[in-house]
């Protein structure tokens, strides 16, 4: 596997269509520098609320699509869930949007053609389309197992079923495909593609989910984290979660920067939303007996 | 007066340390300083103020570490970062390698901790100068924040100064949570800082009426952004008028250029960027550009020559004397 | 739980006083009463909170009174209004006879003229309650305003509340600008404050880039609006852990329904709505339907229920403990 | 003279038309409630920036003229000068806008038919022309003089040359009609109607400048007043400005409740931005002297 370090730009892009699709939005983006530069799992980091906007921060969204018109679209495909996500929903065409992008570490990809199996919960299946495309260039076969809550939050089950060699759909609710969770049916599809490695993107608990079914075949796993994120770019600190290192030690590491692609087994899910205190510099851990921090308050 | 093509002359000094110009990055708000390099030539910035350097290793705060609030943000990072030796074994000489002027924020958890920073420090080659960020709990005296009392501040400040070489200015960073701000500022300069650096970021806390829980794992976190600038502006300008021979850093919610002359008209002499910076990663260098145009069209020839102006005594007008302490009504 | 028709019990106590629900205008922020009238019935509201009344007539401060910052305000209006005679003539006899519940605010320069106030309220009917503000400064202690001063501010309260009669419950009004809310907070219970209210306006300032002179007539003003709402909400949640049992009327930047609650899951009983009538005339009544639908969609028979939830110890997960004099770090 | 106290509304509208008029912007917003109440010299108060703005009072505009369109529309006329403006100027047909209105207290009218000056400056002429409309149609004489500092920012011109017995218009730069200030050619116009009465609106030095002359003529004047404001409807106590009482008592008085029209030679102008030491209240003044207040500081 292989992967390769961009260097991000920021883009005033003019929105070019804006379209739903069931639960989800979908805004296409003049973006050219960010385009050209993606590289399927990476994602953008949006300024929203306009000028005198009240909202500091950034929102990030992976790249669903980049196409070559107008020099180059990126489409991002989101859920609103709060101010940002409720003012992208009002965007229209001709509209311009600040993208800082691509940014963070995308999905490696295998050197030789290989079995892999690609799964996606709600609007997480956006990042997988891309990728897909690239591992058949590569000659690999693609599975796809995308699941959400129901039928409406299952996002790109038709081109799934179009590129993959299997598609598996699963709803909570049973509205759509099998009722259940998506680790429900993917040791069936891992099996069955006698799969060689497993991606992922979707909600924490999914991809915990995913890693141990992806551990307990001995498979490699690389998941795409969402953790809350400010800039997208690596400078706040506020978007990091516990994560091995090649050298066994755990570190606190930004999800923007240093992920949000991961081997899954060397995130520590359980640990997410705590300092593990086996952490380099936890309070209390071995770094920190010699300083005079004891507790965990500055 | 100007004639358009001539330009604003923009250095500014802190204490006897020459800069450039006068924006900075604000500490703990961008990183090591690489993620920036891949947007802005650092050496273009007055200078770099590193994030809050601690002895050891730092983990931080759990997740989540960070609330939007309305034109602000809640941070509860934690001082997360590598520690004094790798500090000085990469992260500065990467900022001095790459041209920019740094200046090395530090925290500790008693008076011992920051002098013991200072004294790693003092020989470091590279260190434009030192801040002290007053912002951390005092292990010795039940956690209360140093900042929030002027003799434990004063009593940092005047053990780093002594440990520091002569030629290294100290300032002293200061929060805006405390009754009367000047009274902190008095007592760091009186313990030797060679300038103040304000405001760092009130305590402030948000509950998501979702899980009905505190936003932040940690409870409380720092408020910063466009929201505290008015605190920021009225911290300078009581402080710059009780000790005008003081040099200022200037910070809270600068966005624009507009926001910069803001603070240098109140006394900075020096302003950061924090939180614009997870706006806009070119926020440093568009502001120093915005704010040369602005003076510019003011008829300035120096920078200098702006700092602290709005305290001059009003001309003939229907202004009324302004008092320093005040209410607030 | 509720069934969707069942409406939520939204009375709540301000001390022993019920009031039919827990939405009042905020002190200052309604003028006489006369001018909402025009739009929203005032007998609706949990209770009307007065401007504070003086024992003279006050003009007020010259304009510019105000400024606007990022998602709030500045003003100094300098508690412009008719003097204790006129109001107890014409003004309160007004909202009583619109039906309202009034909660009299009142302003001193000395701890006499707080009592004075006191006692010329202390017969007059229709007063639910009395909002003792305490953001004034001092004349006898060099301005140094009251609310900064833990004893001073217990002093003037014990003395109003030994003037009023007994069944009047007395608040005492906070402002945030100190190193340490609690400790006033209990200065004033200790002094015989029979509830707390918080937060006023902490002091700020904003500079006109273009006059290149402060905004406002006065130099300082009072924040408010929702840029201090994190600074509410963690004033509100570190004196509700610390004084449990004590009502608190909730302020600052309450614009919505999601506001309001996530005041009262701080640890308000009652919220005052301020800056937010100055942006909608109806906002009250609007927040205390959004406040009810909130309620109602999380299962809350009874609005009591809520007050201070966020404070219950977490549950199984992966929390901190929360500490309560903490850093910002 | 009459005058009627009206409700106040709040309406959220429909923006029908926008236009540029020279240096000003104009927006039609349909808004039934508040043009049925409408008189001349009303306001409205418009909130800015949308959901989650970060601009939290409102901005007030003088009311250019009704229209029965859809159930009634208001038009204002505005000039770009900070952010609200700013993002008023964004706004495009079929957004929707919150007004309130009408507000203050508006031009009082004549009984009888009599010959009436309406002087405007700057934009300050928009709200003149409903007033012209009615007194015409009282039988009054109308007479024009507008001002500004260039031609681009004379407001209304072709409809005064219409609507006026005369026209005459003052520029600064001499850009268009007489150079100077409309105070330089008031009382030429003044003698030749044998005005009866004075109506201006615009900055505050014109307005003071107005009264002078029309003081000097022995004429009522009434005066439209600009002062800064964060509600519109009496609230927050920001627009205070002096003026003298019947009784003789200069009161610190709200421009938008018990203005913004006033009896000129009643407005303190020497003392705006004061409080005069004679004003009710005022610190140490007469009013206080019982009170413990000595500083003008809480
Ligand atoms: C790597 C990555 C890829 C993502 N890709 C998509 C996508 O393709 N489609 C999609 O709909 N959503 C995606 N998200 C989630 C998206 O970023 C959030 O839904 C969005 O930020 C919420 O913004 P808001 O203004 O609606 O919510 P608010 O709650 O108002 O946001 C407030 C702040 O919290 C941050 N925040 C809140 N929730 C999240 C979250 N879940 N993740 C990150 N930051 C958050 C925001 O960035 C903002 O700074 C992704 C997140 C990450 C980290
Ligand atoms: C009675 C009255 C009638 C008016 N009629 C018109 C009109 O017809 N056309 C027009 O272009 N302008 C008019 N104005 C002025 C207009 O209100 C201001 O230009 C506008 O509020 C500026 O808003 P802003 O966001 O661009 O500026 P900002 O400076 O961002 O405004 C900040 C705050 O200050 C207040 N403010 C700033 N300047 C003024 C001002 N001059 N008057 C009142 N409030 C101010 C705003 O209401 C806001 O609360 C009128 C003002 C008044 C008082
Ligand atoms: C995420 C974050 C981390 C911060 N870390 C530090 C720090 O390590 N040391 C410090 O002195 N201040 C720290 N600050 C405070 C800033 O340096 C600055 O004082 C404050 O944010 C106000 O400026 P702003 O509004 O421009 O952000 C931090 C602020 C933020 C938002
Ligand atoms: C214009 C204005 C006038 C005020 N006057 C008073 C006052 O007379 N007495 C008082 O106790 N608080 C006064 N306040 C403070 C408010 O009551 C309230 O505490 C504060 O504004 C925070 O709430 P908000 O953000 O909802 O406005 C005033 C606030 C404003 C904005
Ligand atoms: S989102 Fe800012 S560092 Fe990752
Ligand atoms: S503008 Fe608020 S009282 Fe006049």
């Amino acid at each position: 596997m292989r992967e390769t370090a961009v260097t991000p730009v920021q883009v005033t892009g003019t929105v070019l269509t804006t379209r739903r699709v069931d639960a989800y939005h979908a805004l296409t983006v003049v973006a050219p520098g960010i385009a050209e530069r993606f590289r399927p799992g990476h994602v953008v980091s949006v300024a929203v609320g306009g000028p005198h906007t009240s909202m500091p921060t950034r929102r990030v969204f992976s790249v669903h699509d980049v196409k070559p018109d107008y020099g180059g679209t990126v489409e991002l495909v989101f859920a609103v869930r709060g101010r940002g996500t409720s003012w992208l929903a009002e965007r229209k065409a001709r509209d311009s949007l600040d993208l800082v992008g691509p940014l963070g570490r995308p999905y490696p990809v295998p050197r030789d053609p290989c079995a892999c199996v690609l799964v996606g919960g709600e609007y997480g299946s956006a990042s997988l389309f891309a990728l897909a495309d690239t591992l058949q260039q590569r000659g690999c076969r693609v599975d796809f197992v995308l699941g959400a809550a129901s039928a409406d939050r299952v996002f790109g089950a038709l081109r799934a079923r179009r590129m993959g060699e299997t598609t598996t759909l699963t709803t909570e609710d049973g509205s759509l495909g099998l009722r259940g969770r998506v680790t429900d049916a993917l040791p069936a599809v891992i099996a069955d593609a006698r799969a060689d490695v497993v991606y992922a993107c979707g909600p924490m608990a999914m991809l915990r989910g995913v890693t141990a079914v992806a551990v307990e075949f001995d498979i490699p796993v690389q998941v795409s984290v969402e953790e809350s994120m400010a800039c997208g770019y690596g400078v706040c600190m506020t978007c990091v979660l516990p994560v091995i290192g090649d050298d066994g030690v755990t570190r606190m590491v930004r999800s923007c920067v240093e992920g949000p692609v991961f081997r899954g087994e060397r995130v520590r899910f359980e640990d997410i939303g705590t300092i593990p205190f086996d952490a380099l510099g936890a309070p209390g851990g071995r770094a920190q007996e010699g300083g005079a921090h004891t507790r965990n308050v500055s | 007066m100007l004639t358009p093509e001539m330009s604003v002359d923009m250095r500014t000094y802190l204490a006897h340390v020459e800069l450039a110009n006068p924006i900075t990055t604000a500490a703990g708000c961008a990183a090591s300083g690489d993620e920036l390099s891949q947007f802005i030539d650092l050496a273009r910035l007055g200078a770099v103020v590193t994030r809050s350097i601690t002895m050891a290793p730092r983990a931080g705060r759990p997740t989540p570490r960070m609330a939007e609030t309305p034109s602000g943000m809640l941070n509860a990072v934690g001082l997360q970062g590598p520690g004094v030796d790798v500090f000085l074994e990469s992260e500065l000489p990467r900022l001095v390698e790459r041209g920019a002027r740094a200046v090395v924020s530090i925290a500790g958890g008693s008076v011992a901790e920051y002098t013991a920073l200072a004294r790693r420090l003092a020989d470091a080659p590279g260190v434009a100068a030192i801040e002290v960020n007053l912002s951390c709990p005092n292990v010795e005296d039940l956690g209360r924040v140093f900042a929030r009392d002027p003799a434990a501040s004063a009593e940092v400040v005047a053990s780093v100064r002594a440990t520091m070489r002569y030629d290294v200015p100290v300032v002293a960073k200061l929060a805006p949570d405390v009754a009367d701000i000047v009274a902190v500022a008095r007592a760091c300069v009186d313990g030797g800082a060679d300038a103040l650096a304000m405001i760092n970021t009130p305590l402030g806390m948000s509950i998501d009426v979702d899980t009905m829980r505190p936003s932040l794992a940690a409870g409380t976190g720092g408020l910063s952004g466009p929201a505290i600038r008015p605190l920021a502006v009225r911290c300078l300008w009581q402080v710059h008028a009780a000790l005008p021979g003081v040099p200022i850093v200037g910070m809270g919610g600068v966005l624009t250029g507009r926001d910069a002359l803001e603070l240098i008209l109140a006394g900075a002499c020096v302003v950061s960027v924090g939180t614009a910076l997870f706006h806009d990663p070119y926020a440093c260098l568009r502001i120093l550009r915005e704010l040369e145009e602005l003076l510019k069209e003011r008829g300035f020839e120096r920078l200098a020559d702006a700092v602290g102006l709005a305290h001059r005594p009003p001309g003939a007008g229907p202004r009324q004397r302004i008092d320093l302490e005040e209410s607030s009504l």
